[in-house]
C-alpha cells in the first residue's frame, strides 16, 4: 500500500522492540468474540488509475453548462484561480487546530485577520474563527441569547427566515427550555414588524431577522432594531448572502447583539451545499458568552506580537459541559479561503460586486415581469434574488426548463406544499445577460 | 537526528496594516447590464459604514497569505503525532476527486439527477460506514465528530422521548472523555454525570452499576479511551446500559484502532459518530472542516434529520418524509466536499488495506510506547496501548509543556498535551499508519533526550521558531481580538 | 523594516539515505493483461544493472519534497529583484489555464482539427508578438531565451549563405552583453568581436563603424542594455551594420522595458527573442522551462524551422512544407505549456495594460535609483534608467558580495551581482511593475543601511538561513555531483 | 490592473521622489521617432471570468476520451496526482535559478537527487541538471563528443533514430564543421551494425544507437558499442522512452561514453509537446566538457552539507564563446517534476511499469497480427511501440478510425512520403485490454 511506509524487515524489528511476534498479538485485549471474522465486505483497494476513471464519470453527470439562476442559501459565485493554489498550501491544509501557538502562527494570523474583517462587514465588535454553516450558527445565536438573558424564554423568529434554517434552529430549540413564535410575512414580503411588535412581551427573549430575506427582499432592520431595543429584545440578524454588505448597511449599525451568517457567498464553491462558513459576530459585552475558537492578539517572550487561540474556557475542552458550545473542529480552512477572497476583492470590488448581483436581479426581474404568465409576487426592492409566480404548477415548468438546459430557479413548493407556483430566481455576478434572454424565452415556450 | 533547524522566514504585517496601493485585487465578471441606480432601497438601509476591507493587488495579496503559511507546522512537512487526533498522512487524490467541477459546481438545489453521480458516492461511503461500523444506518449531515455527537444525543433524547420514558435526563460520561461528549449532551439538555475510571484506566464497572439508573438517558464512551487503551468491558457495559433503558453512544474519534479489526455495533453501541477528518484522512485544515457522519441501529433511525438518503430499487435520492424526524441540525446535506475525500480514501485502501492501516497504527504506537517506556511513566500498561500512547511527566523533573515546547525546538509538532484529565502531565502520543519508523525513531531519540533536561534547561524553547513562547494569559486577560485603526 | 526573521525549518536528508521502506509510492494502473515473458528479448539487453531508484512511500515522498522546498527563497513569498530577468508575478490563473486537461494531455501527433483550440491561442499569440515587437513574422518553437538566439543567429546565417554571401563568419557583441549572445553565437560557428561601450555605458559608434566589417554577419545587441540604459543610437546602429551587409539581432530579454512604448521592428532589428519567462510572467520554476520565441522580419522568414504554423483562410495548421527551411531546432512545436501562459497574460493585460506595465515597471526601478543613489554610485547616470538599475560598491567599503548576503539576511533576495562586466562590483536592480511601494522601500532601506556597513560586519552573513555562506570553490574544485552508497 | 500595486497617490510620491511630473518623461531617452504612435493593436485586457470560459471551450476541443495509441516521443503516461501540489509549490515554481545558494538549497539538492536518478538510470558517471529536450540535447551531445575529440569529423548516425531528432542534430551540424552519415535499417527494424562497422574510418568522431529506436525496436547495445570501443569511436546513446530502462540494460553498462535522452516519459504530460526534459548523461572523464548546469556538493561556513551549482566554468555566463554550450533557462521544473515521479516509482514500480508497457505492446502486436490485412514490419522484440503495414494507404485509415473515437497510432508518410501504409502503433500502462479489442474491431471494418 503506497500510504504505508514500512518494509517487511522493518516490522520485523519493530515487533522485536515490542515483544510479540505479531501484530494480531497487540489486538489481545479486544475479547475475540467482538473481533471481526474474516475481512471487511468492502471490496478490494482501487488503484488511482481506476479511481480517477470512476470519479470523472460520476463528476461529470452534473451539467455545469446549464444556465442556473439557482440560489436558496447557496450563490454560484466567480471565485478568483489565486485562491487554490495558496490555501491549499500544506502548512494551512495539513495543520491541525493551532493549539500550539509557537507552530501555527501562520492560521493564527489568518483567524484574526477573519475576525476581523467579518466584525468589520457585519459592523460587530468581535466575530469568531468560525461555526459549521449558517442555519447551526443561528440556532447557537439564540441559544446564546439565552445564556446572555437566562430569565426570558419565547424567541421570536421571522417567517422569511430559510425555511431550513428555521427548520434547525427549531430543531435545536426543542431540547432547551425554550418556545419560540413566527412573526408573519407581509404582501410586500417583508416581515411584519408591527405583528412582531404586539407579539413582544415580558418572555421575549430575542427576535432575529435575516436582513436579505428568503425571497430576497431587504427587510427594515431599522425599524426592527428601534422595535428590539426599545423592548430590550436581544437583536439577532442573519445574513446568507452575505456579498449584500456591500449594499445593505451592516446590522452594527442598527444595534443588532449577535450577527450570524453563512460565509458560503464569500467565494465558497457550492459544493452541494458543504463544507460552507458559519458567521458569527457580536457586540463586545457578550464576547465571553459567544461560543467558537477566536484568535486573540498577544506577545511572545521576546516581546514580539502574536497570536493564540484565546478566551478558551468558554469552550469544550476546558469547560466541559458548562461550554459556551460543543463546538470543537469547525470550518477554518473555509474561513482562511474566505479570508483571500475579501483580501483581493477589496472595499472597491465588495461595492462593486454588491451593486453588480443588484443589478442583474433588477434587470430579470423586470425582463421576467414582462412575460405573459409570469407575475412577481413581491413589488419592494431585492438584493439578487426574488420569487415569481407562474401560471402553470412551478415544479412542472422548473422541469421543462431544466430539458432546454436552464436551472431556472427553486420552487417554493418543496418548502411549502401549498406554495405550488412559485419560483425563487437567483441571479450573481456568473449570469450573462443572454441568460435572462434565454430565460424569458424558453419560459414563453413552456408557460 | 532531529528535524529542527534555523531557517529564514519572512514577517508579514496584518492586512489592514499595509498601504492601500490597488482598487482591486480580482477582476469581476465583465458588466454587461447597466448599473442599477439604487434608489428604490430606502437610503436609510443602504451601506454607508465603513466595510474594513483593505485595498491590495493580488501579488500583494497572494505574499501575504504565502508569508502566513510559512509560520505553520504542518503535516506534509513533519511529524504530527497528536494523540487522538489521527494526524495522518491526507492524500492528494483525495483533494484532486473532491476538486472536481462537477462535484464543487453542484447546487444542493439542483435536480436531483444532475447529481446522480454524487449521490452514488455518498450512498456508497455510507455502505462504507455501515460496515466499518457494524451499524444499521449512517448519516452524513454532521459538520464534525462534535456536531455528530449532539445528532447522536438528539436521537437518543428522541428514542427516549417515543417510548413516553421523560424522566432520563442524565448521561453518563467517563472522567476520560473529550469536552465534546459533556458539552453536546448539554445542548439537549442532559446533565452529565462523571463515570470514575478505575486504576486501570478503564470504566468502573461498579461506579456504573450505582450510577446506571431510570434517570439516566444513556452513556458516551469512547473506545479505545483517551488513554490509549481498549474498554475491554465494552459489551458488558452496553448490556448493562441497555437493560436498564439506556442508549449507548460511542465516540468514534479513536476508530484508527478498530477499523477492520473490531465494530462498535457489535459491541452493541447504539450510535457512533465518524471524524473522517482523523480516521479516514480528510485534511484538517488548521481546525476544520472536517465531517462527523454518524452510524447508528435501526431502532434510531426514524429520528434521523431531514432529508435522508435513500435507495429504493436502484434509484438513489433525498427522502425528505420522515414524519419522527427530528428536523434537521444544518443547512443541506452534510460536509459534503470532505465526504467525498473520505470515500475516496476507504476506496483507495479497500477492505483489506483498512485492516492493514489499523494493524500498522497500532504497531506504530506500541513500538514507541517500547521505546519511551525506557524513561516515560506509562500509567496504564496492563494491555498493549492500542493507536496511542499515554505517558505522563512523573519520572521528570521538566513538565510535559516544557518538553512539548522543546520539541518543536527539535522539529516535531508536539503529542497532545494535559488530556486526558485523568492522569497529571498527559502526553498522549499518536503516531498514526503514515509515518516511517525513521521518523518514529528521531521522535524517540529527541523525546528520551528531552527526558533528561531540566526544566531550567527548556524553558526558553523554541527559540528558532518565528515567535517564541506566547504569553496565552495575557492574550486572555485583555482580549484583542480584531485588529483596530490604532488612532 | 526588512522581513527576515529566524524560523523553524526541516531538516531533510537525501532521498538515497532514507532507509527502503516500500514496495513503491504509487499506483501503477492495474494489470489487466498477462505479465509477458521477456525471453524473445536477448538475455544480454535485460537489465541486469541497478537502477539505483528508491523504495518510499507517497507520504515520506511527499514530505522529502514539501521539506525540500521551505530551502527556497521564491517570489511569492518575497521580493526577488534579480536585474535583467524581470522576476514579476506569476499569476495563477495562468497555471490554471496551462493544466487543463485538454492542453496538458493534446498529444502532437493527434490530427491537428483536435488541437484547434490550441493552435488558435498560439496563432493569437504569435499576432501578440508580432505587434509588440513590430516584426513580420514570429516562430515559438525555441525552449528559452538562449535557444532563441542561436536560432536567430542560424537564420542570419542562413539568409547570407542564400545569397551566397559566405564570408561572414564573425558577430559583433558589447562588451556588456549577456553571455549567452556569443555562445549561441559560437554554436553558429560564428566568432565573436566585443564591441566595447563608451563610458556612457553605450554601443562606441566609433568603435562600430571600425569593427563592421563585410566579415561581420551581424550584431547581437540588447536594448535597454544590460546597464539598464536605452540604446539611444540603435536605430543608427541598425542602418549602419545594414548598409554593410550585417543583420540585427535583438535580444529581448529586457522588453520589460519595451512593451506598448517602442518596438524593436521599427528600430530596424531583423530578429529578437522574447523572454516569455521574463516579460510576460511565466513561472521560472527554479531554473525553467521558459520559452524564447523569435520575431522576425519577412525576409529572414522562408528560413524558419519546421513547421511553420500557418493560417490560410480560417484555418490554421502547421506547414511542413518549406524547402528553405533550416531544418528543426527541437522536436514538435515549442514549449506549448509556457506558451499558452504567456499568451493568458497578454490577453489579460490587454494594450493598454501592457502600456501600463511598462511605465510601473520603469518607474519603479528610478524610484529606487532616486533612492539609491543617497549612497551609492550609478555608473551611467546621463539618462533615466529603463526597468532596472545598475549600482556598483565604489562607494562602500564592504563589496557587492556582502551586500548580496546581507540582503537574503534581511529576507530580500539579491539582485544580479557581477553583470554586467562592464563595470566592477555590478548590482543590477530589477523591480518590476508588481512589487508595492511599501516593498521597493524595505528593500532600499535595508541596502541602505547595509551600504554604511564594513566587509569584516558582513562576512559572516547571511546566518539565519538553511545554510551558511557556501564554498563555492571546494565545490568545483571536487565535484561531487551524484549521491554515492558511502562504503 | 489587479497585478499593479500602486496607488494613484503613491505614484506621485514616486514621481515626486524622482523629480518629474510624468512616467511618460522616465521614456525621454527613447527617440520619439522610433516610439509606437498610440496604442498597441492588442485588445483590452480580458477578465478572468471570460478568459477561463474562452479557454475551457479551446481547451474542450480535444477528445481526452478517444483510446489513444499515440506515441513516437511523446509517451501518454500516469502521473500521479501527489506529484502536481508539491513541485507546484511557490517556492519551487516562482524561484529563479539558483545563483544564491543560501536561498536555494531546495532546488539545489532536487537537482543533485536528479543527476543523481539519471545517471544510476543510464548507468553513468554524471547527468546535468537538464537541457530543452531530447532532440536538441542529441544534438549537443555529438557537438560534445567534437569537443572531446576535435580531429575527427564524421558523425555516424543510426536511421532508426526519431526523424525530427535525426533533422534537429543534422540542423546543428549544418553549423558545425562536421559531416555525418546515417546507417542503414535492417529488414527486422534493427541498426544495421555490419554497415556501421564498415562505415566507420578514422575520421569517425561518434556513433548515435537509440536504443529502442522510432520504430519500437530494442537494438543491440552490446554489439554496438563493442563495435565502436574497438574503433575508439565515441559511444552515444539516445533513449527517448526511458521507462525502458527498467526493462533494458543501461547504456552505461555497455560503455556509452554520453547518454541523451527526452524525460518526458518520466511522468511528464505530452503537452502538445513541451516543455519536456533533455536529459544528459556523462562518462567521468568527460564532465567538464558537458554542457548545462550542475548542482554539486560541498559544505557551509559551519561545515555542514549545502549544494550549489558548480562547474559554472564551462557556462555561457562565465566561459562565453569558449562555453560548453549556450543554455541558460533549462528545464529545472520539468527535471522536478521527473524526480518525484521517479521517487514515488521507485526500484520496483518501475521494473513494474516496464514490463507493463512491454507486456500491453506484446499482446497488440499479437491481436493486430491476427487482424487480415495488417502486417507487423519488423519480426524482433519491441519496447511499448512498433509498426503495422495497412492494406490501405495509412492516412486513410488512421482518419476513419479517428472518426470511430480511436488516435490509432503514427502515420509513418508524415516522416517519409514514400511510407504510406506504414502506422507507429504505442501501448502505456494508459491503455486498457480493451483498447486492443476495440481497435481490432475497428480496423476490420475500415480495411
Ligand atoms: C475523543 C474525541 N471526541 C470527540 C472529538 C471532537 O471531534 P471534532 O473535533 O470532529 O468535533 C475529538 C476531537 O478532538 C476527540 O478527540
Ligand atoms: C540579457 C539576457 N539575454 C539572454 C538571456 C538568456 O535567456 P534564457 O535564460 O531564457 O536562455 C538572459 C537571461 O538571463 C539575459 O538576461
Amino acid at each position: 500500500m503506497k500510504y504505508f511506509p514500512f518494509s517487511k524487515e522493518q516490522q520485523t524489528d519493530m515487533l522485536k522492540t515490542i515483544g510479540v511476534e505479531h501484530i494480531s498479538e497487540l489486538f489481545s485485549a479486544i475479547p475475540e468474540t467482538i473481533k471481526i471474522q474474516g475481512d471487511l465486505k468492502i471490496p478490494e483497494g482501487t488503484t488511482e488509475f481506476t479511481l480517477q476513471r470512476e470519479v470523472k464519470a460520476k463528476s461529470s453527470c452534473y451539467p455545469i453548462d446549464h444556465i442556473s439562476f439557482l440560489g436558496g442559501g447557496s450563490y454560484r459565485r466567480f471565485i478568483p484561480t489565486a485562491i487554490a493554489p495558496v490555501v491549499n498550501r500544506a502548512e494551512f491544509l495539513t495543520s491541525y487546530t493551532p493549539y500550539q501557538p509557537e507552530a501555527s502562527q501562520g492560521t493564527l494570523q489568518a483567524m484574526f485577520e477573519f475576525q476581523t474583517l467579518l466584525a468589520n462587514l457585519t459592523g460587530m465588535d468581535a466575530a469568531n474563527g468560525s461555526m459549521y454553516e449558517g442555519a447551526s450558527a443561528a440556532a447557537e445565536a439564540v441559544m446564546m441569547a439565552a445564556r446572555i438573558n437566562p430569565k426570558k424564554k419565547n424567541v421570536l423568529l421571522s417567517s422569511a427566515i430559510h425555511p431550513e434554517y428555521l427548520e434547525c434552529i427549531q430543531t435545536y430549540l426543542k431540547y432547551q427550555d425554550l418556545t419560540w413564535e413566527l412573526i408573519p410575512v407581509l404582501e410586500n414580503g417583508q416581515t411584519d414588524l408591527a405583528a412582531l411588535e404586539s407579539a413582544i412581551d415580558d418572555n421575549s427573549l430575542c427576535s432575529m431577522l435575516q436582513i436579505v430575506n428568503f425571497y430576497g427582499v431587504i427587510e427594515d432592520q431599522k425599524k426592527h432594531g428601534e422595535i428590539v431595543s426599545d423592548k430590550k429584545v436581544l437583536n439577532l440578524a442573519l445574513v446568507i448572502e452575505m456579498t449584500s454588505l456591500g449594499l445593505i448597511e451592516a446590522p452594527g449599525a442598527f444595534g443588532a447583539d449577535i450577527v450570524v451568517g453563512e460565509g458560503q457567498s464569500l467565494g465558497l464553491p457550492v459544493s452541494f451545499g458543504g463544507p460552507y462558513l458559519g458567521v458569527f459576530a457580536v457586540k463586545a459585552k457578550h464576547i465571553r458568552k459567544m461560543p467558537g475558537r477566536l484568535s486573540g492578539q498577544t506577545v511572545d517572550t521576546e516581546g514580539k506580537r502574536a497570536f493564540c487561540l484565546t478566551l478558551a474556557t468558554r469552550e469544550q475542552h476546558i469547560r466541559r459541559e458548562k461550554a459556551t458550545s460543543n463546538i470543537c473542529s469547525n470550518q477554518q480552512h473555509c474561513a482562511l479561503s474566505v479570508t483571500m477572497y475579501l483580501s483581493l476583492l477589496g472595499k472597491n470590488g465588495l461595492k462593486d460586486l454588491a451593486l453588480m448581483n443588484y443589478s442583474k436581479a433588477k434587470e430579470a426581474k423586470e425582463a421576467l415581469a414582462q412575460v405573459e404568465g409570469v407575475t412577481l409576487r413581491h413589488i419592494t426592492s431585492h438584493y439578487n434574488e426574488f420569487v415569481i409566480d407562474l401560471k402553470k404548477p412551478a415544479l412542472e415548468i422548473w422541469e421543462a426548463l431544466d430539458k432546454k438546459g436552464i436551472l431556472a430557479g427553486v420552487p417554493l413548493v418543496w418548502f411549502d406544499e401549498k406554495d405550488t407556483h412559485g419560483l425563487l430566481v437567483n441571479l450573481t455576478e456568473m449570469n450573462r445577460a443572454e441568460d435572462v434572454t434565454n430565460l424569458t424565452a424558453a419560459l414563453k415556450e413552456v408557460l | 537526528m532531529s528535524p529542527g533547524r534555523k531557517g529564514l522566514v519572512l514577517a508579514e504585517p496584518l492586512l489592514f496594516e499595509h498601504a492601500a496601493s490597488a482598487t482591486s485585487g480580482m477582476d469581476l465578471p465583465d458588466w454587461d447590464v447597466a448599473k442599477s441606480a439604487t434608489t428604490e432601497i430606502p437610503a436609510h438601509l443602504l451601506r454607508k459604514s465603513e466595510t474594513g476591507l483593505p485595498q491590495l493587488s493580488e501579488p500583494e495579496v497572494v505574499r501575504h497569505f504565502t508569508r502566513l503559511s510559512t509560520y505553520n507546522y504542518s503535516l506534509d512537512a513533519g511529524f504530527y503525532p497528536l494523540g487522538s487526533c489521527t494526524m495522518k498522512y491526507n492524500p492528494k487524490i483525495n483533494d484532486w476527486v473532491a476538486s472536481l467541477e462537477g462535484f464543487a459546481n453542484a447546487h444542493p438545489y439542483a435536480p436531483f439527477e444532475h447529481n446522480k453521480g454524487l449521490l452514488e458516492i455518498l450512498w456508497e461511503h455510507k455502505e462504507q460506514l455501515k460496515e466499518i461500523s457494524g451499524m444499521d444506518e449512517v448519516c452524513l449531515h454532521p459538520a464534525a465528530g462534535s456536531h455528530g455527537e449532539l445528532l447522536g444525543m438528539m436521537l437518543i433524547c428522541a428514542y427516549h422521548e417515543d417510548r413516553g420514558d421523560f424522566k432520563r435526563t442524565k448521561v453518563l460520561i467517563p472522567d476520560s472523555a473529550h469536552g465534546t461528549n459533556p458539552s453536546s449532551a448539554a445542548i439537549c439538555n442532559l446533565e452529565s454525570v462523571t463515570l470514575p475510571s478505575g486504576p486501570d484506566g478503564l470504566i468502573d464497572m461498579e461506579a456504573l452499576d450505582k450510577l446506571m439508573t431510570d434517570e439516566v438517558a444513556g452513556i458516551m464512551l469512547t473506545n479505545p479511551n483517551t488513554c490509549g487503551i481498549f474498554e475491554i468491558n465494552m459489551k458488558k457495559v452496553a448490556d448493562l446500559v441497555h437493560e436498564r433503558g439506556g442508549q449507548v453512544y460511542f465516540d468514534g474519534a479513536n476508530m484508527n484502532a478498530l477499523v477492520g479489526i473490531a465494530r462498535p455495533g457489535d459491541m452493541n453501541a447504539d450510535v457512533l459518530h465518524f471524524n473522517v477528518h482523523k480516521t479516514f484522512s480528510t485534511p484538517h485544515g488548521g481546525g476544520g472542516p472536517g465531517a462527523g457522519p454518524i452510524g447508528l441501529k435501526n431502532h434510531l433511525a426514524e429520528f434521523l434529520p431531514k432529508p435522508v438518503l435513500t435507495k429504493k430499487e436502484d434509484f438513489i435520492f433525498q427522502d425528505f418524509n420522515r414524519p419522527k424526524s427530528i428536523g434537521r441540525i444544518r443547512s443541506f446535506y452534510g460536509n459534503i466536499g470532505v465526504l467525498i475525500r473520505s470515500w475516496a480514501f476507504i476506496k483507495t485502501l479497500g477492505g483489506k488495506g483498512l485492516t492493514e492501516m489499523t494493524g500498522q497504527a497500532v504497531l506504530s504506537a506500541n513500538y514507541m510506547k517500547a521505546r519511551l517506556q525506557e524513561k516515560f511513566h506509562v500509567p496504564f500498561d496492563k494491555q498493549h496501548c492500542m493507536h496511542e500512547v499515554l505517558l505522563t511527566d512523573k519520572n521528570q523533573e521538566a513538565s510535559t509543556l516544557d518538553m512539548a515546547k522543546g520539541l518543536i525546538e527539535r522539529g516535531f509538532h508536539p503529542p497532545t498535551i494535559y488530556f486526558p484529565l485523568v492522569v497529571q502531565g498527559a502526553l498522549l502520543i499518536e503516531p498514526t499508519e503514515t509515518e516511517s519508523k525513521e521518523s518514529l525513531d528521531a521522535f524517540c531519540d529527541a523525546l528520551l533526550e528531552l527526558a533528561t533536561k531540566s526544566s531550567e534547561e527548556l524553558h526558553h524553547l523554541p527559540e528558532t521558531t518565528f515567535v517564541q513562547r506566547v504569553d496565552e494569559t495575557l492574550a486572555a486577560r485583555k482580549p484583542i481580538l480584531k485588529w483596530d485603526l490604532k488612532p
